[in-house]
């Protein structure tokens, strides 16, 4: 009966073509952030863009060139992913199996107080805290010697490990905080279903509940590896920043405030965004080949 | 929710939990080592400090002023996360909501100040703020920080609200609610472990911000973390105790806002905790 | 030029320290502001650390909107501002406005201000090092020459410690004081004039487990007992000292023919900044360089022995000066500043590009 | 603005269409719904009876056609504008809010003053037997009692138009036609104008004043409940309705409505509700109710006793005649499985459709 | 383990109970289901037939009792050891997984080959009539749909224990007749047991070997279905079971199980299901179908018609007696509203309990 009538509102209005492209009042929500960072950012961002491709001395490319062929400064970007991809993967490894204990925890709120508190601390009180805690003389290797276990200090600072473990005590309650809320925001019924159809709780984790947790997953490793690779203050502090935590910032630093180099400086701000932006995209790529959305499970 | 009995699970438990705990003992005595130091007079090589004194901490607080430059902290901080939880909230709600031409590119936009470090933008953006009037002043400050603060809320909330069921946002706009009205009473307290967690790291990052705080702050905004950075890397002597006492002063600057934040708001969200109730009555 | 005109109302200063000199100074800008109210009716002081500094002043230079009008600043911000051309030219424009420089510093402090190459002017001033510290208890025979400390070294694998030269004095002048121990061809010459220096250095990294980023770090693991040595300064042996950062016992020796490599803070005033409020920082700095607030300088041996001007012997000084400097001053550095040349660091850049190698030949490469 | 406050005449779907991808979940569905009527969409799941709810609710996009309120185009119009009430198949309750909080949530939106709310949440409350629950979060519920929370936070707004989306699925019998009766009486009392979803033929034909059939996407057909209940237009429409028992054969005779229709050796009649001719392949189609067994005739068909089910006072059965149909039939004692039975076919009850 | 590979012979609830808080969801619940039978679960909403089922399945702790297989007890077991298979109420369907991994999601768990997992999902989606929909996400779904997915997903696993929980609840008439059949002949070609929680009494009579009624956490009754349907022991399972006429009066004779009553003018006759003598209070209950209307005599009730609802084949009306009592009667025809009829209560099906 309709085939024969005319369609009469073959042409929608505009408004309703483009709620269907997804632009309707809920779109324009995103509009004051994006404005801002118009104004805000957008130019100072170009500018140091532009200014990377402004050497002091030399063609275009002469900043670029000379990171890329300077082992002393490329070798940063390897130096900066040794340490900042295992701190990330180790935190997230970490934070999901406490995440998953502290949900089941009638009182959790003093656990996860304590949990988050280093977030509080700051690099600088971090790292005085290692240097004297982890340090020759502190208390850790002492109480190792007391015990007996060791029988001259261990090096645990100013190397590789220093920086690591200043990472990993700043960067876990991060990701801890993450995925504490993202876990239990998934609807404890999905779990009890996959429990009566036969999943141990392994099972459960990888088929049920991992899946539904790699988007919030994706952004806190994303967040916490930014933050990894950016590692300066406690490279410096509680690393050996002239040899094996000599990571991508202190070649930037150097350039920008040592050298005043402000044009090689952007350049290696570049180079590091843009290894973090591969890192990034991948991670948020494979996020996009997982389900997004709703972690109801039915109704109620 | 569903516990484990088996031995396996058990040893996994207890692994966990000694995992915890080992973390746990070696942070808090990390903290403890600080904290000492701050109250000694001298620290060598031995068990603990050899005297204690309170001093560090009052030359600190005069030396830096430290009664101003905490105020100014904490209202820089407090505007700076109540803006970018605006900004960055509403922003993400959009993001995760919606499927439009040119998202792509605007997600680019919020993952760059994320990741382009401070040196690059920093002396720029101050220039841009001080022509605009705003260089020195606290909204220069607070200007600045947002930059990389928006995106990260933004970043963070846009899981959270892809986990809510969309159907009870529609039935909360059926019963009348606005935009509005929808983010004050339904969206928000279901997203509040969500905004939670990322507003109080918003605080600890722009607490910690030292280059944009410090290339757009006057003489009268300059916050905490400059005065520690100029603690720690100032040329010239300085006791590590007098260090020590700054860095204590910035814990608690930012542990006070974590404890309110937590004894408010439980990170765990609230569907969970209703079923949860449920087994463990 | 003749002398800048005084504002006719008091203007309100902001002082940006960099280099920890308000240690020495603040006292004496506060009688300043207390002497001059018809000048300052207000001065606000900012710390903030040096590399950073230039940066921001660029900044507001860039728009136009100074609100930082006077900086005290080592040779590393007053260098790079003069790279930058944030400074404004002060001599020989406002040489009216100020004391007869030549005349009032010591000899050695009129030398430091070339390198402000008319852009600074200097506040404080000291011979600075290079000397051994050590903890007497450990160390039995303490070197004499840079060849036993060598050995010395090479003895006490990991014993031994000196701080990155960029961001260490003692590190710094360490390593611009080994040229003329070592009997280098151009001591000002790091690229051509440094053989021995460079192989020495690299010798020596082959017992140094690594380099603190400051001497703060370093002097923490001396105290501690980490380490048995390092090089140190005058200031960095006597503050650590009185802070109790460092044992009291620990000694410190000079090795035979060294030279002491000075060090300086300057007073410098970024471009942008009105008539009326240079006429007044002239006016402070004048009253700055004025013996009776020198002796301020003194402090706790922080910038041992301080001064920068002529006469200002320790008596002026504050009690608690004195009494900290009595306690924990040595004898032996009025001999030993008397006797031994004091030289000017390197050039600016000089520095840097002493520094970029240090960096890449020295601390950079595997041991 | 909330329509709340404008009372209307008449709502009307003009060739309302709705789209997921390639897939016409709604196609051109046309209906005029005058105010104060109650109008039952029935149809079989999946055929978008949701859609369609969610689509005047203003929760989904159309892809076609238009929705108007008297002669006011309201499908631009936001869902909070609407100020409809809705219960969700679903439920869609807010997880962090009580009982309370969620019926009174519409109220609230009204800025109705809070004096005024509790006195209505209370009174929802009694009316959907929910006392002493109100301070419980959805999460401590039972189905059915969430589904109650719903339907009292659709009425507590007392809307113009209320859609419910089989409000009553997970309710017993009993609590089942108390709520209908109030739903109904709430209805006429508010004088609003109520969409009703439901799968239960039974809540159709008792509550509605039109059902309206959707397969596919479309209409089928409209009427009052006698209409479909009795003369349903399409064969599908029969068959959804109740008429689950379908012979096919060719027709014998036509007698005006009367049509005769040989199936195997047996010859059934009923009446026709499409233009048959003598000789035209027919379907008989009948309901289980019209469907007994009794003695063998030139109008029984044989079959063979598959399963009997107790149905309370009586059984039914299914049999299987020789040609492999299936049929359905009532019978006041149980038989034996596997034996035969003559099965005889209401003439009166029986519709006969073009096949 | 799982027990799916051991059969057993016995179910048994022993004194189960579970309190929320100080509310008693369970109290004291005592069952034994053989293996193969098909006990429904009924009751009003909220009296714990849900809490019941997530006891059995280990989804929630019980706080007194045991539950015991054979001899073995099993409520310390955790849920995927019991190896059971479970619709959910709320569905609980895995939302990023498409209809056929979440179907194959029990099969994938016990470590079936793909092959194998891949036919049997095919199979069950005909069976829940979802062909072609198999690609698609939960979401995606229309409610009866993601319900069917329910089904399948719970029976594909042939598990020895099946419980339901109103699982056609959101399904339409039709649909709902065709899955019952298919649930019960799985039940049966399974060798299964099954226990089915359902608010509908006909799929609770139709299905059920067995029904058991809940109220208030604990059982009211438990018997084949033909006891419950006509031999209620208690007024309220007789009501829940849809005698809904309730009639309030004073025994005048006792003659065996025969009891007459006096209610208001007319004396009423039923089956006692309590003891009662001459004079006792007593309750006459009736089904709707078992009150017509009819002529004026003293077995007969006088009432005014105060609804009257179309119900397909007739109507049913609810009217009110000089005292105040609502009756539900069934007529084949209209009647006026307003008007007055002479109601009669069949005795041989009419119930008489102790008031
Ligand atoms: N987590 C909980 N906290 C408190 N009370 C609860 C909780 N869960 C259920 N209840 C209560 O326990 C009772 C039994 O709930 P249950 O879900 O078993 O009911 P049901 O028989 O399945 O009802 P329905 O037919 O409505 O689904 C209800 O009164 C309910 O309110
Ligand atoms: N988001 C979606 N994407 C794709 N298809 C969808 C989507 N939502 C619904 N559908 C399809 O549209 C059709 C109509 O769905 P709708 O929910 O309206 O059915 P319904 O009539 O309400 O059924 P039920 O009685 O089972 O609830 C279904 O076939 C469903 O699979
Ligand atoms: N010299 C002060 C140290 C400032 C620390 N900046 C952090 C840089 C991170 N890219
Ligand atoms: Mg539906
Ligand atoms: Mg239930």
């Amino acid at each position: 009966m309709a085939v024969s009538s005319p369609p009469v509102y073959n042409r929608l209005s505009l408004r309703q073509r483009l709620a269907l492209r997804g632009i309707d009042g809920v779109t324009i929500l995103v509009l004051p952030a994006v404005l801002f960072l118009l104004a805000v950012f957008v130019y100072p961002f170009i500018y140091g863009l532009v200014l990377s491709f402004t050497p002091k001395e030399g063609g275009m490319f002469a900043n670029y060139q000379k990171f890329f062929s300077d082992p002393f400064l490329y070798d940063t970007i390897l130096t900066t992913l040794w340490l900042a991809v295992p701190v990330t993967v180790i935190s997230i490894a970490l934070a999901l199996p406490i995440a998953f204990r502290v949900r089941l925890m009638t009182r959790q709120r003093l656990l996860t107080t304590i949990l988050v508190l280093p977030v509080t601390l700051g690099t600088v009180l971090v790292a005085e805290g290692l240097l004297n805690y982890l340090g020759p003389q502190g208390w850790f290797s002492r109480t190792l010697m007391l015990l007996g276990m060791i029988d001259r200090p261990l090096k645990l600072t100013n190397n590789y490990w220093g920086v690591f473990s200043s990472l990993i005590i700043t960067g876990f309650p991060f990701t801890f905080l993450l995925t504490l809320s993202y876990v239990t925001g998934i609807d404890p019924a999905l779990e009890q279903a996959a429990a009566t159809h036969g999943a141990k709780s392994w099972q459960r984790f990888r088929f049920v509940l991992l899946p539904l947790l790699i988007p919030g997953l994706a952004i806190a490793f994303c967040l916490s590896f930014v933050q990894a690779f950016a590692v300066f203050p406690s490279a410096v502090l509680l690393g050996a920043p002239a040899g094996p935590t000599r990571v991508i910032s202190i070649a930037a630093y150097q350039a920008a405030f040592e050298q005043y180099d402000y044009s090689m400086a952007s350049a290696i701000a570049m180079i590091m965004a843009t290894v973090q932006l591969t890192i990034v995209v991948a991670i948020l790529a494979i996020r996009n080949l997982f389900y997004r959305g709703s972690t109801a499970g039915g109704k109620g | 929710m569903i516990r484990d009995t088996t031995i396996g699970a058990k040893l996994w438990i207890t692994a966990v939990w000694v995992i915890v705990a080992f973390f746990i003992i070696n942070l808090l005595a990390m903290i403890a080592t600080v904290v000492i130091s701050s109250f000694g007079t001298r620290w060598l090589g031995t068990w603990l400090p050899a005297g204690w004194t309170t001093k560090w901490y009052f030359t600190a607080w005069a030396e830096f002023q430290l009664s101003d430059v905490l105020i100014v902290t904490f209202q820089i901080v407090f505007t700076v996360v109540a803006l970018s939880g605006l900004l960055g909230v509403t922003a993400a709600y959009a993001l995760a909501r919606r499927e439009f031409p040119g998202k792509k590119l605007i997600m680019l936009l919020f993952l760059l100040p994320l990741l382009v470090p401070p040196i690059t933008f920093g002396i720029p953006l101050a220039t841009v703020l001080y022509q605009a009037g705003v260089g020195g002043t606290f909204w220069g400050v607070v200007l600045a920080n947002l930059v990389p603060t928006v995106p990260f809320v933004i970043l963070v909330m846009i899981p959270f609200i892809e986990q809510i069921d969309p159907k009870v946002e529609a039935a909360a706009r059926v019963f009348g609610a606005g935009t509005f009205r929808l983010f004050l009473h339904v969206l928000m307290p279901m997203l509040l472990p969500g905004i939670l967690a990322a507003l109080l790291l918003v605080l600890v990052r722009t607490v910690a911000m030292f280059e944009l705080t410090f290339l757009t702050a006057g003489p009268t905004s300059q916050t905490l973390v400059v005065a520690l950075y100029y603690s720690v890397f100032a040329s010239g002597v300085r006791a590590v105790q007098s260090i020590d006492a700054m860095a204590v002063v910035y814990m608690v600057t930012t542990l006070v806002w974590l404890l309110i934040a937590l004894r408010f708001v439980n990170p765990t969200q609230i569907v969970a905790r209703a079923k949860q109730q449920q087994s463990a009555a | 030029q003749g002398k800048l005109a005084l504002p006719t109302s008091p203007v309100a200063l902001n002082i940006a320290d960099v280099a920890g000199n308000l240690a020495l100074t603040q006292k004496a800008i506060e009688n300043y502001a207390a002497a001059k109210p018809n000048l300052v009716s207000k001065i606000t002081f900012t710390k903030a650390p040096a590399p950073e500094l230039p940066g921001k002043l660029k900044a507001q230079q860039a728009a136009n909107r100074l609100d930082i009008d006077l900086v005290l600043t080592g040779t590393d911000a007053l260098s790079a501002g003069l790279d930058q051309g944030l400074w404004v030219k002060l001599l020989p424009d406002h040489s009216a406005s100020l004391p007869d420089l030549k005349a009032i510093y010591q000899e050695p402090a009129h030398r430091m201000l070339a390198l402000g190459k008319d852009h600074g002017v200097v506040v404080t001033y000291y011979p600075s090092g290079p000397l051994l510290e050590y903890m007497p208890e450990r160390v039995k025979k303490v070197p004499t020459t840079a060849e036993e400390l060598l050995a010395w070294a090479k003895e006490n694998p990991n014993k031994f410690l000196y701080a990155r030269p960029a961001n260490s004095g003692p590190g710094r002048t360490f390593l611009m004081g080994l040229p003329y121990l070592l009997g280098d061809s151009d001591p000002h010459d790091p690229v051509k004039g440094w053989d021995k220096t460079w192989a020495y250095l690299k010798e020596l990294h082959k017992y140094i487990e690594y380099y603190p980023t400051g001497t703060g770090a370093l002097m923490k693991e001396l105290g501690e007992g980490t380490r048995d040595m390092t090089v140190s300064t005058t200031g960095w042996d006597i503050n650590p000292r009185v802070l109790g950062v460092v044992p009291k016992e620990a000694a410190v020796a000079p090795l035979k023919g060294f030279h002491w490599v000075a060090d300086a803070h300057y007073m410098c005033v970024p471009k942008g900044i009105s008539d009326e409020k240079l006429a007044v920082l002239l006016d402070l700095m004048s009253f700055l360089l004025t013996p009776e607030q020198q002796a301020y300088t003194y402090d706790q041996g922080y910038f041992y022995p301080g001064p920068a001007v002529k006469d200002v012997p320790l008596s002026m000084a504050p009690k608690e000066s004195q009494d900290a400097l009595a306690e924990f001053g040595r004898k032996e550095y009025a001999d030993w500043i008397a006797n031994n040349p004091i030289e000017v660091p390197l050039d600016p850049s000089a520095m840097v590009v002493a520094f970029r190698r240090w960096d890449e030949e020295v601390a950079g490469k595997k041991p | 603005m909330l329509l709340a406050s404008s009372p209307f005449q008449e709502i009307r779907l003009d060739r309302m269409s709705r789209a997921f991808g390639s897939h016409n979940a709604l196609k051109d569905v046309s209906l005029s719904i005058r105010k104060g009527e109650f109008i039952a969409l029935l149809g079989p799941s999946g055929c978008g009876k949701s859609t369609a709810l969610n689509c005047i609710a203003g929760l989904l996009a159309t892809t076609g056609g238009g929705i108007f309120i008297d002669d006011k185009r309201i499908d631009t119009l936001k869902p909070e504008d609407r100020g409809f009430g809705m219960v969700f198949q679903n439920y869609a309750l807010f997880p962090h809010m009580t009982v309370r909080q969620n019926i009174g949530f519409g109220l609230k939106m009204r800025s109705v003053a809070k004096a005024e709310i509790d006195k209505r949440v209370e009174e929802a409350l009694n009316l959907v037997r929910l006392q002493g629950q109100g301070h419980k979060l959805p999460g401590q519920l039972s189905g059915g009692q969430q589904q109650r929370v719903a339907i009292a936070r659709a009425i507590v707004i007392e809307p113009p138009l209320v859609l419910m989306d089989e409000p009553l699925s997970n309710l017993d019998a009993k609590l089942r036609l108390e709520m209908r009766a109030e739903i109904r009486r709430i209805h006429n009392q508010l004088g609003a104008t109520t969409i009703y979803v439901t799968h239960d033929q039974d809540e159709a034909l008792s509550l509605a004043d039109r059902i309206v059939v959707l397969r596919d996407g479309e209409i089928r057909q409209v009427g009052v409940p006698s209409d479909l209940y009795e003369r349903p237009d399409h064969l599908d429409v029969a068959e959804f309705m109740g008429y689950r028992n379908r012979l096919t054969g060719k027709v014998v005779s036509v007698d005006g409505a009367r049509v005769s229709v040989s199936v195997g050796k047996a010859t059934l009649s009923g009446t026709a509700r499409d233009s048959l001719k003598v000789g035209d392949a027919a379907v008989v189609a009948a309901r289980a109710d019209d469907v007994e067994a009794g003695q063998h005739s030139e109008h029984t068909v044989e079959a063979v006793v598959e399963t009997i089910e107790y149905r309370g006072r009586e059984f039914v059965g299914t049999a299987r005649t020789v040609e492999g149909l299936e049929l359905v039939f009532h019978a006041p004692q149980t038989a034996a499985l596997g034996s035969s039975i003559w099965l005889a076919i209401d003439p009166a009850r029986a519709l006969v459709f073009g096949a």
